[in-house]
Formats: structure tokens, C-alpha cells, sequence
């Protein structure tokens, strides 16, 4: 049966809780380009719908120390207007702009990216490698949490009831760092990630790399930070030897599905042809700003 | 379920609207206002046919519940020709041919229009990326993309004083 | 029959004006399948079948007929008993039974999204609510969706009364295999003795859908009197009319079916789904009721093009002539008979000369959606395999692809393979425009690729009906029964007003309803602006002559003294030669001349004429990805003649970038239970504006002497030659002979590494 | 006589495979009432599903006079899109 609903739209992230907190079956409604596919679906019956985008701190992006704070509102299309952003961090700003159409990114939002859970998620996957984290906030308070740790399987999180991201924290940027979002689809747009790679270099002096961070999507349950592939990378210059290396830890970290959207040998090839070109595009990016 | 009742303003005129909590903003538009022109064509943001402007954005209306319109601007495709007068974009949709059944065209025209009061001089390729969440089955897209650089063009020939 | 005049006098055939429906299609206020309302409308909805193949045991309505605001419920149950009995469809065929059943299942489900109930209520969401309250109890039984799967001995049969038609004698057991149709001629082992190079192969294709982004929409009303009315988007509110009563036993005169803008058919809307459901829903409640599908009902439930299964031999001499062809294809059918294998066989090779050639068609039944015709229905899969073939051969001789096919195209006055010489056909001249096309001689970089493909469709006429009349003021009304898709307004109005001489802006077109204009077939079959158009130039030369008539009477001279130019009477009367009656005046005096002023002509023409299509499409294929990326894009064609050019490119353009789609990324993908598991725009992936490039187009001019304004259809044809001329492309980028569509990256990736 | 070719799956499914035939009629209407007496069940689904040639010419008119040398060829119809 048909329950019935209710619709909330508080001004501030208190409220927010609040609502959430008497009420274990409301959801937070970001973006909604997930939500409201799943909700006219039949697929989430929630008793109440909790609008954030009123949250005056919840939309935006701010400093936040030498990094960012991007509010859980911003929707995609609001990262390229911060300028300061777009240069930081290119590889995060173009894989939440590749999330559906125009009109889709106008809405969407990565908190609400990273909460659907989805395996395929764009944006998770640069932020996994761009070492994101986010504040999540709930009745108990508030704690840090690495990005990598919110999706612990497909539609399925580590928040507690009643938690919310509230906003998700982007480091500072110093010289010589540079990542980079690259994703296989059937067509050029439009498409869930039938592979995402995302990668974040920083290089000394020299050249060398002296750290590196890949992340793939959809090759797994959750988005999977490949520690051995940027272990393969640092303290070379990314000869093809140590980037080979590095594609090999990738495709080993790979435990896909066969579906509709991709087979299980064409999922584990891709993702180490896309970690070889977000690689080498994180080099040039990182280059350009030594 | 209890009605909400949202004020907003759509194509410049105050409405108000009952509808229940999980009605999306294109059902709002069609069912409760009489605003047909903006078209379901998925009900899932894949094809662009429901496209409108929530506050000088974007978006497919049946991504927005109707309630989140409270307080805010919604201007559609029947706000878009000003008086009896067509914009560019639509004029020049006529003139190239770039519909044929004409359902994906008010999302189109939408999403150009948008487009173009961002970007007078877009190229092609902007230009399809652009309108890639607008699906249209009939032209191949060819004529409208034409149809869209050539309102480019003469939108830019009206800003410029001569 | 008139002869084509003279291109180059025309005044109004060949322009560009603007569409006389454009500007309410620009503003939103066009009114489409799903935007009309009817005072105190009730809200429908369906339940469908969530099994592939099941046997319904009991459905119980109690807890749905409790909800407040459901006011009526039918099932199969409520649907009349109907004798077999074959109804033409569009330009083909069914059995009512079927498309009844298609309509609303009763004993079993055939395929997901099968209708099992419908419900109308106050609202749709109560109507949503309700039918996930009735309790359908169902047996599930074995099913089966591959096509080659189903024709197993031991493949679950899903009709029991169904034998395999065209088979002689008939079969003593029902089977899946509908239909075989075989057409041979010459010797094939003579004919492949002659050949220096002999190709062979097997290539597939996937179910695809047509794609309209209007999902199907209807409002009934229905009154106590049995009489009731109906507003639907189709394409042939005529075939609304009479499938809707003979599923319902109602007299085709009690039924009113006003058409509604429609927003994409390409076949799909040729046939009925939801209209016998609504006026059983509305009879029951007394209101009028919509019913509408959504999105994800459309892939679900609506008809899509078989996919299919092609085996195939060709052989040609040392100097590129084709001395034979043996070619057998298997065609889904889907739930119910479908007749896409008789335009396949007779499609596949019709372009050839072939001396030697046997083309075997099955037609398939399996737990699908039923097919439904799609743009040249039959004619891209198997031709697909030809187009591929013909590369083949031209490849192994050392002759370009193009020139190969030149020596072997049909001609004028060359025989069909049904005997009948071909007509002015324009093939030939296709391929010479390629041939000459910069595009076909432009220089290709590394790992691209260049294709090219022909195909035909044998075009139709058909039954129309048209009125043209004038009114007091010397304007002019054309009234059809042929819906719009396309901009066929702007058509009719062009033929409208060269006939009569007067400007285009001077004539408006409506499209009335099923009570207001004697019987016009779909619009279909790229036959409206042929038979259509015949019928509204018909109309329109016998207004001139009342006209002059008129004038005659006015003057009080001999009607033969009286000439019509420029829109107004000419007197030839000795002495009165700078006398003129323009329209208006005639029309503004025309009660006290004989009355009012209008004609109707209803025929059904003979005399149309094969159309031809050559495309060249360029690739770029990354090794490493299996991504095909398309460059550049041309497609050529014999329009006839063009009478809106604009709608005509458009109609090429726009197959072309559906062929492009089945090739590169459309398929109906199914999980292990038979359930459609991409029933969205999401994962069924028809082409976005940044998959394509702009798609050239060249029009060849070769006049039908049989219409008046040498009109051949052109909406079917641009679907045809994509498919190979993609397959042709990648093949080369890829260097590996891609055989089976789509040619999704992960496929292109797998098929480099196996040739590696 | 007017020469009849048949053609498939017209030919299996009414004629028993027969695809050239012989049938003394004025018109396509009468040829049509001949033909079902060789293949029963024809006439009745002759214009839904069969489209008829004479002399090479798709004749939509079945009232057409038909000559004693014409050749009247029976082909499956097929539906547009």
C-alpha cells in the first residue's frame, strides 16, 4: 500500500537531522537524478523525502583550509564554475561532469554519486584517488570519513541512520600533482561506466613519481583503490615497464560481473587501458603545473 | 497522502499548485497546469523531451518533484516565443526543417536556447555534447545542430550593433 | 496518368517552405498522444506479465476493485471470443486473434510486459496502486528467446494451433517456425561452377526498436449508445478504427478516432495496443479513460524489429559478375506471427542481377515482444549479410566495392524475380554519385576505415483519400486522412498549390478524423506522399476544372475557352483575352455559379516505384578500446522527386542514424528468467548528437513517370544500406570481419584480440 | 487462359506447391474466385495478404479486364514501416 509521504524542505542542516533522526524511513533528497528514478520505480518507498538543497552551507564550494569544501547540494555543473577547482583538481571536476546529460549534471550532485553506491559511480572513483574524504554528519555529531569508505557495496553505505554527507573535502594542491577521470561507455555520453579509472600523481623535481593513487569503477562491489598500481608508479619516471606493472595490479584488483552493460574480460581489460591513459594524462597535467 | 501546495513562478507569472508530495515536476506542469508542451518521453532523464529552466538551469522536469519549484523560477517551452514572437532558435527549427514528428522539439528548443544565452558562438561539437541529453529519433540531429548554429549566428548579429 | 513536367517548372515542388504545422510544434502547443484531455477523464494503467512464458491460472481483482477511486477493471476475460481471421495491418497482415491477444493476454503470457489487467481510476496513481493489487496466479513454463533455440525439437511451443505456414505438405505438428518462404531461380550448383570466388558466412542481428520518443497514448469515451470516440497518436487512425472493432465486435461506424499530432512511428504505430483496452475500461465505468505506456512499457510490450540469423553463399566470375546466391535467414517473430520474412526474401538480393539464387526466410516464434514493422521492415538484416558478402567478393577479385556493384546493379527494364521488368528506377545513378562523391576518394589515417552499402525497398501506394476546397475568399483547404510524422502538411500543401497555381501560404492542411474523410491506409510504406499526394493533386486539378468552369459561366462562354494560370481563369474567348477571374473572385461568387467549390478524389494508385540507397560511412576504431567512432557520413538516394527537400534530406538523415544505431549499440538484452533487462533509454542506446557527425546527403532526381510530380517514397530506404556500410567500415579500420551487430566495443575489442 | 505465377509462399501454402497456373477469367475478381477453386481458403485472404501483377504492372483495380494471354502473378504483400 501506498503510504504516505511527506515533504520537507529545511533551511538548515540541523533540521535536516532532525527530521531524519524521528523518522527512519525519510531519505535526503539531493540531486535527485537517482532518487526519483528509483522512487517513481516503486524501488525506494520512503515515508518522507528531505530536500537539502535549501541548506544554504550544503550548496557551493568552499575553501576549506589549502583544500576544498564542497557542500552535498553543489551540483555537478557548479564545480566548473570554481575556477580554483577546475585547476586543482581537473580529473574530479570532468568525472562529475560526465555523469549523464547537462541537464542531468544541473542536478546532480556528487554526495548524492557517492551515497546511490553504485559500483559505477563517475565521480567515486576520482575522488578515491584524489584522496577525498567527507564530513558526514548525524544526531551523534559529526566525524571525517575517507570517500573510499562511504560505499561498501552496490546501494549499499557505511552511513548510519540518520547520517547525511554533509559536504566532500578535497586536499590543498602544491606544485607538481596532477589526476585525471577517464571512463569506457558504449556511446559518448549518456551512459553508466561500463569501466572508470581514476589516478592522482605528484612528481618531485626530476620527474620521478613520488606518489600515485589509482582508482577503478565498476570492477568491483564498490570502487577499489589499487594500492599495488601506484605503488608500481612511485619512484620511477613511468617508463612503460612500471606502467605495465602498474596495469597489471590493476587488472588483478578486478573482480567484476558479466551484465548488460560489460563482460568480465572486457571490464578487466579496460580498466587497465584507461589506468594507462588517466596515467599519463595525471603526468601532463602534473607537468604543466611543476 | 496530503497535498502540498507550492507557489512558484513559471514563465514569469505566479502559479500555485496542489500536488502530492511525489508528483514530479513535469506532471505538475502537464496535469495541473495545462502545460503540454513539455513532453514524457522517458521519465527517467535519458531523453531531454521534459527539458526546462529551473532557475536559470537546465533540467529534466520529471527529475524534479514538483514541490522543490516552491519559491522558485520555472520557465518553459511555452514561455520561450515572446508574445507572437518566435525566438531564434524556434525560427530557425522552421526554416532548416529540423523536426519532423516535432515531440523532441520543445526539449530541444529548451536546451538550445539555454545553450545559447551562455554561448553565442558554439562549435559543432559543443553543440552536439550539448544537446547529447536531448534524444531526437527522426532527423539524424543533423538539421538541428544546423539549425542551432545558424540561430548562433543570428543572435549574434542582433547583439551586435551595426 | 499526367507525365512529370519539367522539374525546372515547378514553382513550388522542390522549395523550402516552412511547414504549415511548424510553428505549434515549436511553441509546445501541438497536442500529441498523451496531451489530450477529456472532461472527467479517468486514469488507466496496466499490469503486465513479469514471466517470459506462463500459464495464467486465476487472477483475483477483490483487493483492487476495494480501492476507492478504481471505478473499472478488465482482463482477457472481458475481451470477445473472435473467429481467425487474417486483417490487413498497415500494408501487411494479422490475425485478429492475435493482435487481440497481443491487446490483453487470457490463458497465457507470451513474453515480458505481456497485459494481463487494466484498471481505471480517479488518478493514475490510485490506477498504479490498484493493479499491483490484483493477485495473479501464474504457472511458469519453459521459454525460450533465441531463435535457433526455438526452432529445437524439444523447444517449448508457444502455440498449439500454429503450423509452419508455406511449408508443403503442411506439418503434422505445431512448431515455433511460423513461416518459410523460399524464393529460387536458375541453378545454384551450375551457378557457383561458374564463380572464380565464392564467399560464405554467418551473420546476426538483434531484435531493435523503432524508438519513437512519444510512448503510445489514447483517450476513449465511450457512451451508452455503443457509439464512442477515440484520440490516439498513430500512424493510421483508419487502422485504429477498424482493428479496434473487430477486436471488439463493434461497427466501424459507431467508432470515431481522431488522430493526434504523433511523435514518431517508423512502423511502430501501425498496429494497436492500448485502444480495445481503454474502451473496455470505458464502457465499464461510463467515463472516458487514457491509457498510456510508459517508457519502460514501450521496449516491454510495443513491437520491435525481428533480430536475425543469416547464412549465406555468394559466388562471383573472375570479371566481378555475380553468378550466384544462396542465402537463408531466420526472422524472430516474436509472440505472435509476424510477415517480415516476405520483404526479406524478396528484399535481399533485389538490387542484383543474380541468375542463380535461392532466398530461404523463416520467420521465428520465441517469448519477444511480437515484431512490429520498423522502416523497411525485413529488408536491413538480411541485406546486412548481402552488403557484407559483396564486400567480400569485391575484396578477393581486387575490384573496387562501388564499381562491383555498378556491374551488377538492376536497371531499368531488367526483370524483377518475380518477372515483372523494373521501371525508372535510379540504382545505377546511386552508385555512379558515390562513385563521384569526394567522399568515397578522401584520404583515410591510421586505424580508420571506409564502407559502403546499397539496399532498396519496394515502396507502396495504397488506398487515400483527399479533399481539396476552397473557401470564400479564394484560400484553400486540403483535408487527408494521412497523419503527419514527418511534415507531410507541408507536402500536400506544395503539390496543392503547384496544381492550383497559387502560393503555398494561400493553403492550410488538416488531417480529420475517421467521421470526417473517406478511408486513407497508414501513413506507412513510404507511400503518403505518393498516394496521398496523388490523391490531393487529383483534388486539386478537378477544383481547377470546376473553377474554369466556373469562370466559364461567369463569362458566359465554352469552359474549353477558358485556361487556369497563375491562380486565376484566363479568358481565350476571341476578343476577351485580357480578361481574368483570379481565385477569389470565382470562389467569392461561387453560390450563385453552381454552388460551393470542392473536390475529392479517393484512389488507390498503381505505379510506384522501387526506391535506392548507397551509403559510404568512414570509421575510426581504437585497438586498444574496440571504440568505433563515425567520421564522416554520406548517404545517397533516388527520391523521385523531392517535393520538400528538407523533409526528404531528413528522411535519410534520420534512417541513416537509426541504422547507424542497430549497428553500433541497439539490442533487446534479456536476463536468464526471459525478463527484458534494458527496457529504458539508458542501456537500450539509441545514438546521442555527440555519437554523429553531420550525414551528407545526396539527392538523385529520377522522376516515377507514374505520379504527376514523379514522386517515389524515401522514408524506408535510408535504414537499409547503414548496417553493412558500418560493418563494411570497421571491418577495414579493424581489419577483422565484423559479422554480428551491434558491434559494441566490447565485441570490436574481443573480435581484434581473437585475430591477433 | 490467363498464365497465373504463384509466387512464395503463396505457391506451398494454397496450391500445393504448384506455382504456374491456368485460369480462364475476365478480370482479377474472377480470377481470383477461379484460383480458389484450385487452392481452397484463397480467395478469402487474397486481399489482406496478396498483391497482383498483370503483364509486369502491380494492378490495384481488380475489376481490370484481363486479356486471354495476360500474365497475372500472385505475390505475397509486403508491409512498409
Amino acid at each position: 500500500m501506498m503510504a504516505t509521504l511527506a515533504f520537507h524542505a529545511p533551511k538548515t542542516l540541523d533540521e535536516a537531522i532532525a527530521l531524519l533522526a524521528v523518522d527512519p524511513r525519510a531519505i535526503p533528497l539531493a540531486g535527485g537524478t537517482d532518487l526519483i528514478v528509483q522512487l517513481r520505480s516503486d524501488r525506494l518507498e520512503p515515508s518522507a523525502i528531505i530536500d537539502l538543497k535549501r541548506i544554504e552551507k550544503l550548496s557551493g564550494v568552499r575553501r576549506h583550509g589549502d583544500g576544498f569544501a564542497i557542500g552535498a547540494a553543489t551540483p555537478c555543473t557548479a564545480l566548473k564554475e570554481d575556477a580554483e577547482l577546475a585547476a586543482a583538481w581537473p580529473g574530479v571536476v570532468e568525472a562529475a561532469n560526465l555523469i549523464g546529460s547537462v541537464q542531468v549534471r544541473n542536478r546532480a550532485t556528487m554526495a548524492g554519486n557517492l551515497c546511490n553506491a553504485s559500483p559505477a559511480a563517475d565521480s567515486v572513483p576520482a575522488l578515491v584517488a584524489a584522496g577525498a574524504t567527507c564530513l558526514v554528519v548525524g544526531t551523534g555529531g559529526e566525524r571525517e570519513v575517507p570517500v573510499k569508505d562511504i560505499p561498501t557495496g552496490p546501494g549499499k553505505t557505511s552511513l548510519k541512520p540518520g547520517e547525511v554527507v554533509a559536504e566532500i573535502r578535497l586536499p590543498g594542491r602544491v606544485g607538481g600533482e596532477g589526476d585525471a577521470y577517464l571512463r569506457s561507455i558504449p556511446r559518448t555520453e549518456m551512459d553508466i561506466a561500463v569501466v572508470g579509472a581514476g589516478a592522482n600523481l605528484a612528481f618531485g623535481p626530476d620527474g620521478t613519481c613520488t606518489a600515485a593513487r589509482i582508482a577503478v569503477g565498476a570492477v568491483a562491489p564498490t570502487v577499489v583503490l589499487v594500492n599495488e598500481a601506484g605503488e608500481a608508479l612511485v619512484g620511477t619516471r613511468l617508463d612503460d615497464t612500471a606502467l605495465e606493472k602498474m596495469a597489471e595490479a590493476v587488472r588483478s584488483a578486478c573482480n567484476p560481473i558479466d551484465d548488460k552493460r560489460g563482460t568480465v574480460e572486457y571490464r578487466t581489460a579496460m580498466a587497465g587501458v584507461l589506468a594507462k591513459r588517466v596515467v599519463a594524462i595525471a603526468r601532463d597535467r602534473a607537468g604543466e603545473k611543476a | 497522502m496530503s497535498k502540498l501546495q507550492v507557489s512558484t513562478t513559471i514563465n514569469g507569472d505566479p502559479q500555485e499548485f496542489l500536488c502530492d508530495p511525489d508528483t514530479t515536476l513535469l506532471d505538475a506542469l502537464r496535469e495541473e497546469l495545462g502545460l503540454t508542451g513539455s513532453k514524457e518521453g522517458c521519465g527517467s532523464g535519458d531523453c531531454g523531451a521534459c527539458t526546462v529552466i529551473l532557475d536559470g538551469k537546465m533540467v529534466c522536469s520529471c527529475l524534479v518533484l514538483a514541490g522543490e519549484a516552491e519559491g522558485r523560477q520555472v520557465n518553459t517551452i511555452e514561455g520561450v516565443a515572446e508574445g507572437g514572437e518566435l525566438h531564434p532558435v524556434q525560427s530557425n527549427f522552421l526554416e532548416l526543417g529540423a523536426l519532423q514528428c516535432g515531440f523532441c522539439t520543445p526539449g530541444f528548443i529548451v536546451a538550445a536556447k539555454a545553450l545559447l544565452d551562455r554561448d553565442p558562438n558554439p562549435s559543432e561539437t559543443e553543440i552536439r555534447y550539448w544537446l547529447a541529453g536531448n534524444l531526437c529519433r527522426c532527423t539524424g540531429y543533423d538539421k538541428i545542430v544546423r539549425a542551432v548554429q545558424d540561430a548562433a549566428a543570428e543572435l549574434r548579429q542582433e547583439r551586435t550593433p551595426a | 496518368m499526367n507525365a512529370p513536367q519539367d522539374k525546372r517548372s515547378f514553382r513550388y515542388v522542390g522549395t523550402r517552405p516552412v511547414r504549415p504545422d511548424g510553428v505549434e510544434k515549436v511553441t509546445g502547443k501541438a497536442l500529441y498522444g498523451p496531451d489530450f484531455v477529456a472532461p472527467n477523464m479517468l486514469h488507466g494503467a496496466i499490469l503486465r506479465s513479469p514471466h517470459a512464458h506462463a500459464r495464467i491460472k486465476s487472477i483475483d481483482l477483490r483487493k483492487a476493485e476495494a480501492l476507492p477511486g478504481v471505478k473499472a477493471i478488465v482482463t482477457g476475460a472481458d475481451f470477445p471470443t473472435l473467429e481467425s481471421l487474417i486483417m490487413a495491418v498497415g500494408e501487411s497482415s494479422s490475425d485478429i486473434v492475435h493482435i487481440s491477444r497481443n491487446c490483453m493476454a487470457y490463458d497465457k503470457v507470451l513474453y515480458d510486459g505481456h497485459a494481463v489487467a487494466a484498471v481505471a481510476a480517479t488518478s493514475g496513481a490510485i490506477a498504479r496502486q490498484a493493479i499491483k493489487l490484483i493477485d495473479v496466479e501464474y504457472e511458469v513454463l519453459p521459454h525460450v528467446l533465441d531463435i535457433e533455440e526455438a526452432l529445437r525439437a524439444d523447444a517449448p511451443v508457444l502455440h498449439e494451433d500454429i503450423f509452419t505456414k508455406g511449408v508443403n505438405p503442411k506439418p503434422d505438428k505445431p512448431s515455433n517456425a511460423a513461416l518459410r518462404v523460399e524464393m529460387a531461380k536458375g541453378d545454384l550448383e551450375e551457378g557457383f561452377g561458374k564463380a572464380a570466388v565464392v564467399v560464405s558466412g554467418r551473420y546476426t542481428t538483434e531484435p531493435v526498436h523503432q524508438g519513437y520518443i512519444e510512448p503510445h497514448a489514447c483517450v476513449v469515451s465511450w457512451n451508452a449508445d455503443g457509439q464512442l470516440q477515440i484520440w490516439t497518436s498513430s500512424q493510421g487512425h483508419f487502422a485504429v478504427r477498424s482493428l479496434t472493432a473487430s477486436v471488439l465486435g463493434l461497427s466501424q461506424a459507431d467508432i470515431r478516432v481522431t488522430p493526434l499530432e504523433i511523435g514518431g512511428g517508423f512502423g511502430g504505430k501501425t498496429t494497436i495496443y492500448l485502444e480495445p483496452v481503454a474502451t473496455l475500461l470505458s464502457r465499464k465505468s461510463g467515463r472516458p479513460v487514457r491509457l498510456a505506456m510508459s517508457r519502460s512499457e514501450v521496449f516491454r510490450a510495443s513491437g520491435p524489429a525481428p533480430g536475425a540469423v543469416i547464412d549465406l553463399k555468394m559466388g562471383a566470375a573472375e570479371d566481378g559478375t555475380l553468378v550466384a546466391a544462396d542465402i537463408e535467414f531466420k526472422y524472430h517473430a516474436g509472440a505472435y506471427p509476424a510477415i517480415t520474412a516476405h520483404s526479406g526474401a524478396s528484399s535481399a538480393i533485389a538490387h542484383y542481377k543474380v541468375p542463380n539464387s535461392r532466398v530461404v526466410g523463416w520467420e521465428v516464434l520465441c517469448n519477444r515482444p511480437a515484431t512490429k514493422a520498423y522502416r523497411a521492415p525485413g529488408a536491413p538484416q538480411v541485406i546486412f549479410a548481402v552488403e557484407c558478402a559483396l564486400d567480400e567478393l569485391a575484396g578477393k577479385l581486387g575490384i573496387d566495392p562501388v564499381d562491383f556493384r555498378l556491374k551488377n546493379a538492376v536497371r531499368p527494364g531488367d526483370k524483377q524475380f518475380n518477372g515483372m521488368p523494373f521501371g525508372e528506377i535510379g540504382y545505377a545513378e546511386c552508385l555512379e554519385a558515390a562513385k563521384a562523391h569526394p567522399h568515397w576518394s578522401a584520404p583515410l589515417g591510421p586505424n580508420q576505415g571506409r564502407g559502403v552499402a546499397g539496399g532498396t525497398w519496394g515502396n507502396y501506394g495504397g488506398p487515400s483519400t483527399a479533399e481539396v476546397s476552397v473557401a470564400e475568399d479564394g484560400s484553400v483547404l486540403v483535408t487527408t486522412g494521412s497523419p503527419d510524422i514527418g511534415g507531410s502538411r507541408a507536402s500536400m500543401a506544395i503539390m496543392a498549390a503547384e496544381t492550383l497555381q497559387i502560393p503555398y501560404e494561400k493553403i492550410r492542411v488538416t488531417i480529420a478524423d475517421t467521421s470526417s474523410i473517406g478511408f486513407s491506409m497508414v501513413t506507412g510504406g513510404s507511400r503518403t506522399t505518393f498516394a496521398t499526394g496523388k490523391a490531393v493533386t487529383d483534388a486539386a486539378a478537378e477544383v481547377v476544372e470546376i473553377l474554369k468552369e466556373r469562370a466559364a459561366r461567369t463569362w458566359g462562354v465554352e469552359p474549353s475557352e477558358v485556361d487556369w494560370r497563375d491562380g486565376e481563369a484566363v479568358c481565350l474567348a476571341e476578343g476577351r483575352t485580357d480578361e481574368r477571374l483570379p481565385i477569389g473572385r470565382i470562389a467569392g461568387s461561387a453560390p450563385f455559379s453552381g454552388g460551393p467549390i470542392s473536390a475529392e478524389a479517393a484512389i488507390n494508385p498503381g505505379g510506384y516505384l522501387a526506391g535506392y540507397g548507397v551509403h559510404i560511412c568512414d570509421t575510426e576504431v581504437d585497438p586498444e578500446t574496440g571504440h568505433v567512432k563515425i567520421l564522416r557520413y554520406t548517404a545517397i538516394q533516388d527520391v523521385g522527386q523531392a517535393i520538400h527537400p528538407d523533409y526528404v534530406e531528413g528522411q535519410m538523415q534520420g534512417g541513416a542514424v537509426q541504422g547507424i544505431g542497430w549497428a553500433l549499440n541497439e539490442a533487446y538484452l534479456y536476463d536468464k528468467d526471459g525478463r527484458l533487462d534494458n527496457p529504458g533509454f539508458l542501456d537500450y542506446r539509441v545514438p546521442v548528437a555527440s555519437d554523429v557527425p553531420m550525414i551528407d546527403t545526396v539527392m538523385i532526381e529520377k522522376a516515377n513517370p507514374d505520379h504527376p510530380y514523379g514522386v517515389k517514397g524515401v522514408g524506408e530506404v535510408p535504414i537499409v544500406p547503414p548496417l553493412a556500410a558500418v560493418a563494411n567500415a570497421v571491418t577495414h579500420a579493424a581489419g577483422v570481419r565484423m559479422a554480428d551487430l551491434p558491434l559494441t566495443p566490447d565485441r570490436v575489442y574481443a573480435a581484434l584480440r581473437a585475430a591477433e | 487462359m490467363a498464365r497465373v505465377v504463384v509466387m512464395p509462399p503463396l505457391d506451398d501454402e494454397f496450391f500445393g506447391g504448384r506455382d504456374r497456373l491456368e485460369v480462364e477469367a475476365a478480370n482479377l475478381f474472377a480470377a481470383v474466385r477461379e484460383l480458389d477453386r484450385l487452392g481452397p481458403g484463397f480467395a478469402e485472404v487474397a486481399q489482406v495478404r496478396a498483391t497482383l501483377a498483370v503483364d509486369g504492372v502491380v494492378v490495384p483495380d481488380w475489376s481490370t479486364p484481363l486479356d486471354a494471354d495476360s500474365e497475372v502473378i500472385l505475390l505475397p504483400r509486403v508491409g512498409g514501416g
